[in-house]
């Protein structure tokens, strides 16, 4: 298999090459750098070409089985013959846990290609890590990239030319004149491509760093494309600091692995050590998870060591020789590890490494910096701010998966809750086209990272591929009306449907896709499928810990507000009379090197969910096969008891059944909100507005997380300073001439105290009550129905009490 | 259903089972469409004979029997109109929901009794869509929900006189459910069953175990249940809402061709039903007045063969009677004036109701008094009932819970017990 | 005998289809229920969507009480239509329309039920299954309505034919709820006729 | 398909049951016509029956409810025409005095 790392390498380093040749010849390729876009193109393509290639020789090599017993419909009733017997008992076999012989494992292709350093035992090294879901990455990155730098030929026409920059005013009074950037732009995306490519394949924690930082750094390029804009430097600016608070965690988590594990390797590999012997040493995942323990997460020796130094010292002290400390050690080191000691060091691992994703995927608390990315070029944020390089977060919690203890992954399930919440929320009331779309980026990032919290690794994985596609296209379609209207606000579109047809139509099926649209049961889009997998389980998850259930809740809510937000985008851009005629007849439809792209994703956005015909292939039994060993059968947190349940839970059929009709129930319900009130106006927005005004500035505040964040770190900053200052100039001498004037003051306050305080105390208290009656007294409105909804609300929440914690309690008996 | 599995090793079972339930819908719309002609056929020339007239002679030979397709023609080709203010939807869709449920009242009619005793319903292979449990019950709900096809159309016409009709249909058809209830719990009673065929299978062998003359009250029984019954299905002399001399056309005034006709068709449907539902509670049903099958030997014990063509007379017999009920029904209409609708009221509800009620209580006096008596209590011969009842315990075919009414406490109680350990026989 | 013939395609099973058919009609229905305007409309819709709950007790097995909810429920809509004719008023000025926020106030509560519900009644893991076959109830000859009136009167059948089960009570019937809501049921007419009287005399005098 | 060739479960019974319940407390919450809200308080008790039924039903559950899940449904379905005889009571003479049946408008004795 040595053909995999060198397909995959090639496809990695093309960008780079195309990134080098466009630097040093870019603005002399062609009239005024047009050149740079093919050689650009021509390089991602060819790597398109050979991750193809790469995924051919995969599955010739691993070639998908039929799938198991519970998990499609078809094999279920196929039950009754005697070739699904078989096939059957294989699979209870393997999901009784007889790992070793019964499952089959496929080796990842792992292996270093160049050592960068070695110390004593440990080293850092280039090197690779390919598994089905590498692959499943690489072809994905390389063919939603390839339609983006195709499309970016028509966006980025403007470029080739002098520009005149209408947003920036200078002092003269005038518009901006600057050259175009057109060779500028391919170059950041070419760098882009081979940063993200590298993240992938990378085969150790270090290189993902590295690659991290990478496509960091080429983020920040591409959203400060425009410099001279002012609110472009500031999000410019922005994302890549709220990127490197969530670094820092990141940083933390690989020193914690490197002190706990020696190692920053994900396989295992080869090493002379100190006899010059060539000996294989563990990895990563290895050392977690390792195969004398079935493959069931454990603290590695070297973190239980650390924990436990100081007893390690003493024995070391005590003993004669150094083999004999050794021995002592290895004796008591079982039982040290099953009193839990190093178990928090690899919580701290844990955590460390999702803190980077938390920054990368822009997740609660630090989603604020992706909204204003979008001050970007629109494929960049197709590209970089919703298909790839945010969801590469998503990536590397799949990838470290097998390190994640129960504790982590509801850390992550928390978190990945309440960012699909909130975002969804101000994604209701947006009103910024690109805006919508990228609240609607961090809810679905909130949705794969609540998936991965709850266990489902290929639910959260799978969400991952077809979201890249829906909401590329998602982008694309909103660049090109961008494009043709020349402003973001929706207020300001309407109608647009007979001018631009085909990206009507395209953005429909996205939006159909992102729902979750099907027809329940039987067949469905893209994300129709990798949603139900979701809510699966999801449902599996709350019945497993009751006293969780919310997260539930709010993922089925987060689904009505997706189809909801989706639909308002689409009706208000598209249907209904034009509200603003000048953009209006200003707009047309795309030129064609922008609309093949929209073709090829959304055909990729309604397939990507299907299995192709007359054989087993398809997206989800492709991931599958990168499931992490020992991570199927789920787990239990010994800390605070809740259950990790295991994944195929969810895919037996009647959980799969309510699921899906739970999930379409709820894209039902947000898309019939949305036609009554933005399609066929039988509802008025305004009335709604009107009725939920609290909530409703809480929204289109964002909840108010840049003003906080101003607030507590911004201002503090500067008022500190401020202060410093303040107390240089006047500090001492106002101390001495307001103590005098303090004593005056006390008299006068002891006078204003007894008058007004005590007296009206008794005042107050009368009034008070008084108040209360008063208020107390609206609560008989008389009205009916309020009664009635006041009567829903609460059996509600009498279900949901008894739900939870009855369960709850029953579960301890 | 036992069609289906015999067509499964052809075609594919689905298919199958959908076939088979199409042809049975069919063979059930056939009848009711035949019975709708034939009843228009008739009614012309019945109400002719009345009149001393001829009726239709011309179409189709000397008895005009052609005249109903000749009509149907007519109709069919009409304009579909519908007016400018009515709801449109509803008053297009009305026709057909009184059509439908006048047609499910069908579904649950047996038309032959089958072997009578037979151990398993499975084999009783009697004469019925669907066998229900509770299929007196079911009749009655069923057909009360007719009324529920005139009140839209009345509706959804958009004009006064429709509404009017509508609102007459309404509150006479609900209150002479009451009355009408009332009178079939009476043979319920009797035969302690809601069981349709294991009524008209208790009423077999001569005329005198027919529940109308099963005692006094029951036959004074049967004429309150005509009364309503014309009352229910909005026949003369009870045609309040579509009389033409007050309110154009009633209901129907809005209405013309094809839909006009699907009322029609319902309602001479609910006339041959409720006159079938009649044959069967008190005339016997498919027995005629002399067993006559029973004495050829055309009955189940004699072998499938007998069995079906004593159930082909059956039919007949049954066929029959209620044909006669709907001659009947149409001899009222020609010879009676319409009431007024403050008549109609009170006919029901100081009449019909007070009347009913006490030919309740009369048959259960009579029962505790005389039980098991049969041909106003003299009883000619041992009734065939009991005797084939106990033949069948003694088989544990069990019957099912059946209430006997008994003069003596304690008798009843150890008939409980008898029929308990019955049902402990059975497991 | 059907998947001799066809093994790779599992018969049909009719009652699950009957079941959809039934149970789709009830919840479209209803669904048109809360969406419909006119309350002529609403109460014709109503009537299908009883009638298909109707159906859905015939195919658990309760046909007694599926042919009760045909007369008394569907009789009793049947009511509520003549009353929606008489009292709604068709004028101008008179509009009972629903303003839009409230409309979206009472889907969220609303749908937050369904959710909350809907999962409750798929957590029993047995009740997602299917009864399994060798469980299947003997098709009892003897007649359910029966078994019903004799519940009614006083006795319980059923439990003569299982050992007595000390935790589900005695053999005793409903005969002293049947009577209390016989009565109950004079109350109500009597009560609903001195309500809905009208007041001649007051107009008069 | 698999819907349609395997047997019920009671699970379906109740979820239908729910949406029955739904549909009907939605009716209740949005209908401003007495008759509305009353035509929901319907939906809303055949919900609640169909649970009953299902809950007692032999062919769903091999350890049912048995007979008392009909008899309860059974005595609600009569109580429920008591509570229409006197809500329609109610309605009717709500309209004597007011003139609508619009619920809304009956809020005199508000706070």
């Amino acid at each position: 298999m040595d053909t995999l790392p060198l397909l995959l390498g090639t496809a990695w380093l093309l960008p780079l090459a195309s990134f080098a040749l466009i630097l040093l010849f870019g603005s002399r390729m062609g009239k005024a750098g047009r050149g740079a876009g093919f050689v650009a193109t021509a390089a991602i393509v060819a790597a398109f070409v050979l991750s193809a290639t790469a995924l051919t020789v995969w599955l010739s090599a691993h070639p998908i089985e039929a799938p198991a017993g519970h998990s499609s419909a078809t094999a279920d009733s196929a039950e009754h013959g005697a070739a699904a017997k078989e096939n059957h008992a294989a699979d209870t076999h393997a999901s009784a846990g007889e790992t070793t012989a019964a499952k089959k494992i496929i080796p990842p292709v792992a292996g270093d290609w160049y050592e960068l350093g070695a110390f004593g035992t440990k080293r850092i090294t280039i090197g690779y890590y390919i598994d089905a879901l590498t692959i499943a990455m690489f072809f994905m990155v390389t063919m939603v990239a390839s339609c983006i730098h195709i499309y970016s030929f028509g966006y980025m026409h403007e470029e080739l030319s002098e520009v005149t920059d209408h947003q920036v005013t200078l002092a003269s009074g005038q518009h901006l004149h600057r050259r175009g950037r057109f060779h500028r732009f391919y170059q950041y995306l070419s760098l882009f491509c081979f940063s993200m490519l590298g993240l992938v394949i990378a085969g150790n924690i270090a290189m993902v760093f590295v690659f991290w930082e990478l496509v960091g750094i080429c983020s920040y390029f591409l959203i400060g494309f425009y410099i001279e804009r002012k609110s472009a430097s500031n999000a410019a600016n922005k994302a890549f600091i709220v990127n490197r608070v969530g670094d820092f965690g990141m940083i933390i988590g690989l020193m914690a692995v490197w002190t706990g594990m020696g190692t920053f390797s994900f396989g295992d590999y080869e090493m002379k050590d100190a006899q010059g012997r060539e000996t294989m040493r563990p990895g990563i995942f290895s050392q977690a998870r390792p195969a004398g323990n079935d493959f069931q997460l454990q603290a590695p020796d070297g973190m239980v060591k650390f924990a436990k130094r100081d007893e390690i010292a003493e024995i070391v002290q005590k003993s004669e020789n150094a083999a004999d400390a050794e021995l002592q050690i290895e004796k008591r080191i079982d039982g040290w590890r099953k009193d839990g000691f190093g178990y928090g060091w690899l919580i701290v691992a844990g955590l460390g490494i999702f803190c980077g994703c938390v920054g990368k995927s822009a997740q609660f608390p630090l989603h604020v910096w992706l909204p204003d990315a979008m001050e970007g070029p629109t494929p960049v944020s197709a590209l970089i701010h919703a298909a790839t390089m945010v969801a590469a977060g998503v990536y590397l919690v799949g990838r470290f998966y097998p390190v994640f203890t129960p504790e982590v992954l509801m850390v992550i399930a928390y978190i990945g809750c309440i960012t699909l919440f909130i975002a969804a929320t101000m994604a209701l009331v947006a009103t910024d086209i690109k805006r919508v779309l990228a609240f609607s980026t961090v809810s679905q990032l909130g949705y794969m990272m609540l998936a991965l919290g709850f266990g489902g690794w290929l639910a959260g994985i799978f969400h991952l591929f077809t979201h890249a596609f829906f909401k590329a296209l998602l982008f694309l379609c909103s660049g090109s009306v961008i494009h043709a209207t020349h402003t973001n606000e929706m207020p300001r579109m309407g109608g647009l449907l007979k001018k631009m047809p085909y990206t009507g139509i395209t953005m429909l099926i996205g939006c159909l896709a992102i729902a979750g649209a099907g027809i329940p049961w039987i067949i469905g889009l893209s994300g129709y499928y990798s949603k139900d997998f979701i809510i699966a389980q999801g449902l599996v998850y709350q019945h497993a810990n009751p006293l969780h259930g919310w997260l539930f809740y709010f993922s089925v809510a987060g689904a009505g507000m997706t189809s909801f937000y989706m639909f308002r985008l689409w009706y208000m851009t598209f249907l209904g009379t034009p509200r603003d005629k000048h953009v209006y007849d200003h707009a047309h439809e795309s030129t064609p090197s922008m609309l093949v792209p929209l073709v090829i994703l959304a055909v990729m956005s309604v397939i990507s969910g299907w299995k192709v015909p007359f054989t087993n292939l398809e997206l989800p039994a492709l991931l599958t096969q990168a499931i992490p060993s020992g991570t199927e059968e789920g787990a239990v947190s010994n800390l605070t008891k809740f259950y990790i349940p295991a994944e195929h839970l969810s895919h037996e059929s009647g959980v799969h059944f309510f699921a899906t009709g739970i999930a379409f129930l709820m894209a039902l319900l947000g898309f019939v909100l949305a036609t009554a009130f933005y399609g066929t106006k039988r509802l008025d927005p305004n009335d709604a507005r009107r009725t939920f005004a609290t909530l409703y500035r809480i929204f289109i505040h964002k909840w108010y997380f840049d003003e906080a964040y101003q607030k507590i770190f911004v201002r503090p900053a500067l008022a500190i300073s401020g202060w410093i200052a303040w107390l240089d100039k006047n500090g001492l001498d106002w101390i001495a001439d307001n103590s005098a004037r303090l004593m005056g003051l006390c008299a006068r306050l002891d006078d204003w105290f007894d008058r007004k305080f005590v007296d009206r105390l008794i005042d107050l208290v009368a009034a008070g009550t008084y108040r209360l009656g008063i208020r107390l007294k609206a609560l008989q409105t008389g009205s009916l129905r309020q009664y009635v909804m006041l009567l829903a609300v609460g059996l509600a929440a009498l279900f949901m009490i008894m739900n939870f914690y009855w369960n709850f309690a029953m579960s301890k008996m | 259903m036992i069609m289906a599995e015999y067509l499964i090793p052809y075609i594919s079972p689905w298919l199958a089972y959908l076939l088979v339930g199409l042809v049975q819908c069919g063979l059930l719309l056939t009848v009711v469409l035949l019975v709708a002609a034939v009843c228009n056929w008739l009614e012309r020339k019945v109400s002719a004979r009345i009149q001393d007239r001829l009726g239709p002679t011309r179409t189709g030979g000397r008895f005009g029997w052609l005249q109903s397709p000749a009509d149907g023609i007519k109709l069919l080709t009409k304009e579909d109109l519908v007016p400018a203010a009515a709801d449109r939807r509803l008053f297009l869709i009305a026709p057909y929901v009184s059509f439908a449920i006048s047609l499910a009242v069908y579904l649950a009619i047996p038309w032959a009794g089958g072997n009578a005793f037979s151990a398993d319903p499975q084999k009783a292979h009697d004469w019925t869509c669907v066998r229900l449990d509770a299929a007196v019950f079911f009749i009655m709900a069923v057909s009360g929900l007719e009324v529920f096809g005139v009140i839209l159309g009345g509706y959804a016409s958009g004009s006064k006189w429709s509404l009017y009709g509508a609102m007459r249909e309404a509150a006479q058809v609900i209150s002479y459910e009451i009355p009408l209830g009332l009178c079939v719990v009476i043979p319920v009673l009797i035969a302690g069953t809601m069981d349709l065929v294991q009524m008209g299978n208790q009423q077999s062998g001569w005329f005198w175990n027919w529940y109308l003359l099963h005692d006094p009250f029951t036959f004074a029984t049967f004429w309150i249940y005509i009364t309503c019954a014309v009352a229910h299905t909005n026949r003369a002399p009870f045609d309040l809402p579509e009389a033409e001399s007050e309110l154009v056309a009633g209901f129907l005034t809005e209405y013309s061709g094809f839909r006009w006709t699907i009322f029609f068709m319902a309602e001479y449907g609910a006339m041959f039903a409720i006159s079938a539902l009649a044959a069967i509670l008190f005339l016997g049903g498919w027995n005629g007045p002399i067993p006559v099958a029973q004495i050829l030997g055309l009955t189940w014990e004699h072998g499938a063969i007998a069995g079906y063509a004593g159930d082909v007379l059956g039919f007949c017999n049954l066929f029959a009677k209620a044909s006669a009920g709907v001659i009947f029904m149409m001899w009222l209409r020609w010879t009676l004036p319409r009431l007024r609708i403050d008549q109609v009221m009170t006919t029901c509800l100081k009449y019909c109701l007070p009347l009913a009620s006490i030919m309740l209580a009369g048959v259960l006096a009579w029962n505790f008094t005389l039980p098991g008596r049969m041909f106003f209590g003299i009883s000619p011969g041992s009734p065939p009932r009991m005797e084939k009842q106990a033949e069948t315990m003694d088989e544990s075919s069990s019957e099912g819970v059946a209430v006997s009414l008994s003069r003596d406490p304690q008798e009843r109680i150890a008939n409980w017990q008898f029929q308990i350990a019955n049902c402990k026989l059975n497991d | 005998m059907a998947t001799d013939h066809y093994p790779h395609m599992p018969p049909i099973n009719w009652p699950s289809v009957f079941f959809l058919f039934f149970a789709i009609t009830a919840c479209a229905f209803a669904v048109a229920v809360v969406v419909t305007g006119n309350i002529v409309r609403m109460a014709c819709y109503l009537v299908v969507s009883l009638s298909a709950v109707a159906g859905l007790f015939f195919l658990a097995g309760a046909e007694f009480l599926g042919a009760a909810q045909l007369l008394v429920y569907v009789g009793g809509t049947m009511v509520l239509l003549v009353f929606g004719v008489m009292l709604t008023a068709q004028g101008p000025f008179v509009s009972m329309r629903t303003g839009g926020g409230q409309w979206v106030m009472a889907l969220l509560i609303v749908c937050a039920l369904a959710v909350i519900l809907i999962s409750v009644s798929t957590i029993v893991p047995a009740w997602n299954k299917p009864l399994p076959a060798n469980e299947k109830p003997v098709a009892s000859t003897a007649s359910e309505s029966a078994r019903l009136g004799m519940g009614l009167l006083g006795l319980r059948t059923e439990r003569l034919e299982s050992p007595p089960d000390p935790a589900a009570g005695g053999m005793s019937g409903y005969l002293l709820m049947f009577e209390i809501i016989s009565v109950h049921l004079l109350v109500v007419l009597i009560g609903a006729a001195y309500l809905a009287r009208a007041r001649r005399r007051k107009d008069e005098g | 398909m698999e819907l349609l060739t395997q047997p019920i479960g009671l699970s379906h019974y109740l979820v239908v049951s729910a949406l029955l319940f739904v549909c009907g407390v939605a009716c209740m919450a949005t209908k401003r016509n007495l008759l509305g809200v009353l035509m929901g308080i319907e939906l809303v008790l055949s919900g609640a029956n169909l649970n009953f039924v299902a809950f007692g039903s032999p062919y769903l559950q091999s350890k049912s409810l048995g007979m008392d899940g009909q008899m309860i449904a059974l005595f609600v379905i009569v109580l429920a025409a008591a509570e229409a005889a006197v809500a329609l009571a109610i309605a009717l003479n709500y309209y004597h005095t007011h003139a609508t049946v619009d619920v809304d408008k009956a809020d005199e004795l508000k706070g």
